[in-house]
């Protein structure tokens, strides 16, 4: 077996191999440390922290649905200032890219939260959830507003150095568009993708299954949309794309990077096996090796159409 | 926290439609304590995607006993398999119940399938704890006494044993109950953990419940499984993590 | 067991039962009547007709994915005059109402293809399928494009007295957004929903499997979305819909309902059990039957939110 | 056109991993035609969600059978069936070969699993009619001859038989070929029939191909197995009504 080069670029932000793991999907890291060695991950993305720590909402929260499932988590956070004082020490033990995903509710909010975790030299890079309520515009998301997208691209990168990676909604018409303001504005990397919104009932009860009535449908039952969502971007925007959605095997990584992924994000797949990334990350050595692939970077955006 | 492959020994069908799965996991039969549980992948496929939340039931040297009847596709699945499959078991999961302490009887309270994560209680008291079961059900088919001793039971239709909820059995022999130092381990559904709730603060007593919770991870990561904390109101406890048994004190039903 | 009443309206249109069958997974109603017997059936909604035959994508067509498939048929179908000489003699052995899927590339087209079969007394609806290229503005969907869809809705209502259905996309960032134009113009109803755009890809050869590249999601993957969609313009809009995506079985056609759905479509399943409709329609029965649920249409909109 | 729920009989392997499935299927097998297809439920889980297409292989009094290797979850699944389990069955489907007609000595010519559909092929032959057969693999691996008579065998790397495709055989063999009034009837892989079509046209041999496509329906009414035909420039066929066997002319491959 030779020796495969599974280093990427996302940007400016050097990564050891393409697979992270997903905000939301891994905590801050701790329990995951007990499945697998984080020295060895490509990186971690925190749970969406917001500036004060929230609860969250009410159960129910999680319901399964065929090949997916729901959340609705509602952001449920300890806050930047004790993930600064708590959950950053733990992370200090580990030589793993730390990138730090911000939640909020006012394009303020996204900033504060920037400027407080940027000195935090453990944290590589910022990823900006965009799926959230605009408490001033009457709860819309921001997600699916290009302005707001665009300007909170702007002011989170006039307060870092570190690299700023906005996570894009595919629950928008076109997720390019969103893709092309965060270059414009400066953003060096999208995340793709969130999300589709989704919801259950129970039929006896005529209750929503979750609390909060709808929730982000994730699994391998969004990895063809997924998949679109990042070849809609490569195919109009020259921006790195980090791809997210329903990817569970070696195979599902491989055909992210083809569509133009430059690194990738396991979600729901670590509840299901919290090793995942360990054997994926083999599992990729493994077929470079035996197919004469050299850089695994290469095979980003291979398409061919 | 393991994940391992264990291959199926035997499936024993109860009465009631109650099915007992005997696993050869001595990984995990070591190190389990009562009321921590296990989340099982039941198939390899992406039906169902998540794996499913079993208390142990019960355990005999390297062999472990899940307990459950089929509700959905996961049981569905789980109850076909034969001699020599394998299931993928996730655990030990979240924390037991405290068998320790200042009390002479555990005074077991379930309902319907409640009664699963108990005959490994009992095999794991204190030689110097006593143990008595009220076992309530909605009906006798409900009732389910495996691996108890020193029961009683209430069905809500009378047929079988005390007619009324397993509460009012228990205020039935409260003067029984009042008698001795006891600690009451319990788990059921909702409304009987509710009322078994109000029941021991008037009465003083100790008590211990498990509860359920729709789950992903089963281990703290995903966030999925709130439960109102009575200690901090600012944040949820998780039935995973610091569950799933609790004081009963410490959580809103 | 009592008698039900299984008869739904959807605005205008009376139907004996909810269950339609959705448009290009029944071809023209012959296949599946060696299935099923149409009498019983809800309706029929035929696959998108244009104006001129067309052929369709080369192969490949169809991509299974985890608990859904892709498809890129490319609106294959015979035309409408060859479906009013050659399809509908067929379909007048039935007593089976029969919806008729317009799909164009032009919104005169759309216009000319109604004109040409309004007066078929066979045909007792329309369904616009707006999910189209339009081929004037680029290729652009017209149904991602508020003005397109308002004006389709105006112009074909105003060359027919039928019942006129359009067909919603779910690729927008607010589906009720539609919905609320189709109401404006006079559309009599709407249908969702239609695929989510989705792809996947070959990774050894790097191409896409679909010759087409993307194709429409579609099977119980995609429910959780539908169901939210349906429940979207359920809460802000009054409109008649008939809720497609995903449904397998008669549980999933009460949580449409009960969402807001008047009627529902069956597609993909079709493929899976052609007698599906059939059986559902016997398991609503005895459903409502032992729920002493008299008339089924009380639980359109019946949800407690 | 018929949906049964038919018990698997007996699962057979055949040397190189091949599968032959035993199926109890009176309804199909009194009905089928060599080369008809059924499209098979192999599980009812979403996963994996569509039918899958399969060759009958043979026939024995009620009993069909189905040969096949694992490729993927649906010949996985069906692969593990046991006796007494059933699989939801929609056949027969699509059109099978022309046995009857104006030849003395039927030609077959497989690639591979594309042997799948001769064995019944061979038992339903007029008795007035002779048959041989030419079988191609990559490698010995791959040449599958069960049920088949007078077989001549190619191996891309020559570890079986004749080294060469089975095309270069049929062309070795032309002579002792041109000499009767053959007709043949094929299946394989693409590059198999594409080659095969030249070589039937140049020699002007009769000659019916069975082919493949990815299917969802397989019945005909979800426009998912186009094929182009030479006869329709504006319309393509369908593999699984107007086929999966065509005349060779009548195709492009
Ligand atoms: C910590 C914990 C321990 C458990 N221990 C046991 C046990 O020892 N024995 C046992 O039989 N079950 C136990 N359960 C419940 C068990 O996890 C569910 O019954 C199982 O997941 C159902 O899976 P399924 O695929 O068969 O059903 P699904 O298809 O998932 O559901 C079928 C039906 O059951 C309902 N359901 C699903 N999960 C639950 C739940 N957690 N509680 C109540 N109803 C539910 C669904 O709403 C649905 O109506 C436990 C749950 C938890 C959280
Ligand atoms: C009319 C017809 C008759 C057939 N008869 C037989 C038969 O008698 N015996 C038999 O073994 N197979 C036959 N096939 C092919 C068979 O349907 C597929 O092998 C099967 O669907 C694979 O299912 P799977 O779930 O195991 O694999 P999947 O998970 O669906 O696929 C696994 C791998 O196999 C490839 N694959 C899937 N379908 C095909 C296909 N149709 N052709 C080539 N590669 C494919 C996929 O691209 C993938 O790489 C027939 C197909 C058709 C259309
Ligand atoms: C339980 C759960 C919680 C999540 N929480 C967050 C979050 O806090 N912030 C965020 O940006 N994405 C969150 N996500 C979205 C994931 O990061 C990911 O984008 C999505 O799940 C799709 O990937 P998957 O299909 O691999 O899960 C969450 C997903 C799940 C399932
Ligand atoms: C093979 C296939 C072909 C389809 N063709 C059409 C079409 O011609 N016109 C249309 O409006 N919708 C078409 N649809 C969409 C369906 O009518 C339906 O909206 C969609 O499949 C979601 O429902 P389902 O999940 O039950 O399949 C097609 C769907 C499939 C799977
Ligand atoms: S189930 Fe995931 S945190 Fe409890
Ligand atoms: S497979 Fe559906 S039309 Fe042929």
């Amino acid at each position: 077996m030779n020796k495969v080069d599974l280093s990427v670029n996302v940007g400016s932000l050097k990564l050891r191999n393409p697979i992270l793991l997903a905000s939301g999907t891994v905590g801050y890291g701790n329990e995951m440390s007990e499945f697998i060695d984080l020295n060895k991950i490509g990186g971690i993305v925190t749970k969406s922290l917001s500036l004060k720590p929230r609860k969250g909402n009410p159960p129910q929260r999680v319901v399964e649905t065929s090949a997916g499932m729901l959340n609705s988590i509602g952001l449920a956070n300890v806050g930047v200032e004790v993930f600064l004082k708590e959950k950053i020490p733990f992370l200090k033990n580990y030589d793993v890219p730390l990138i730090c995903n911000i939640a909020a509710s006012s394009i303020e909010e996204y900033v504060e939260c920037t400027k407080i975790l940027t000195g935090e030299e453990t944290i590589k890079a910022f990823e900006i959830n965009v799926s959230c309520p605009n408490v001033k515009e009457g709860g819309l998301q921001f997600g699916n507003d290009l302005n707001a997208v665009g300007e909170i691209t702007e002011k989170v990168k006039a307060c870092t150095n570190k690299p700023v990676i906005i996570k894009l909604s595919p629950n928008v018409s076109y997720i390019s568009e969103f893709a092309k303001v965060v270059k414009q504005e400066g953003g060096d990397a999208v995340s793709a993708i969130n999300t589709l919104v989704g919801t259950s009932f129970n039929i006896f009860s005529k209750r929503p299954k979750l609390f909060n009535v709808t929730g982000g449908l994730s699994g391998p039952a969004i990895k063809p949309v997924a998949l679109a969502k990042v070849l809609e971007i490569k195919r109009s925007v020259e921006i790195p794309i980090i791809g997210i959605g329903g990817i569970m095997n070696w195979k599902d990584v491989i055909e992210f990077m083809i569509v133009g992924s430059s690194a990738i994000q396991i979600g729901t797949a670590n509840f299901i096996n919290p090793k995942i990334a360990d054997e994926i990350i083999k599992d990729l050595e493994n077929y470079c090796s035996t197919n004469g692939i050299e850089r695994i970077s290469e095979l980003t955006g291979s398409y061919i159409i | 926290m393991l994940i391992v492959k264990s291959p199926v020994e035997k499936t024993i069908k109860l009465e009631n439609n109650i099915i007992l799965l005997k696993v050869y996991a001595p990984e995990i039969s070591s190190t389990i304590k009562p009321g921590q549980f296990l989340n099982i992948l039941v198939s390899d496929s992406y039906s169902p995607l998540l794996r499913r939340p079993f208390s142990v039931c019960d355990i005999e040297g390297d062999f472990i006993f899940l307990m459950f009847n089929i509700l959905g596709e996961g049981t569905k699945i789980l109850a076909q398999k034969l001699k020599g499959e394998t299931i993928n078991i996730l655990g030990p999961l979240g924390h037991g119940f405290n068998i320790e302490g200042d009390y002479n009887t555990a005074v077991i309270v379930a309902g319907g399938l409640g009664a699963a994560p108990f005959p490994y209680f009992v095999r794991a008291l204190p030689k110097n704890k006593k143990n008595i079961s009220f076992v309530g059900g909605k009906n006798s088919n409900d009732v389910i006494t495996y691996g108890l001793n020193n029961i009683s039971v209430s069905t809500d239709d009378g047929t079988m044993g005390y007619k009324g909820t397993v509460i009012g059995l228990l205020n039935e022999n409260l003067e029984l109950l009042k008698k001795d130092k006891i600690k009451i381990f319990a788990c059921g559904p909702n409304p009987m953990l509710k009322a078994l709730k109000e029941f021991t603060i008037i009465n003083k007593f100790e008590c211990e419940i498990s509860i359920e919770s729709a789950m992903a991870c089963g281990f703290g990561i995903c966030q999925g499984c709130p439960v109102e904390s009575t200690n901090t109101k600012d944040k949820y406890s998780l039935v995973c993590k610091d569950g799933p048994v609790f004081n009963v004190k410490d959580i809103v039903l």
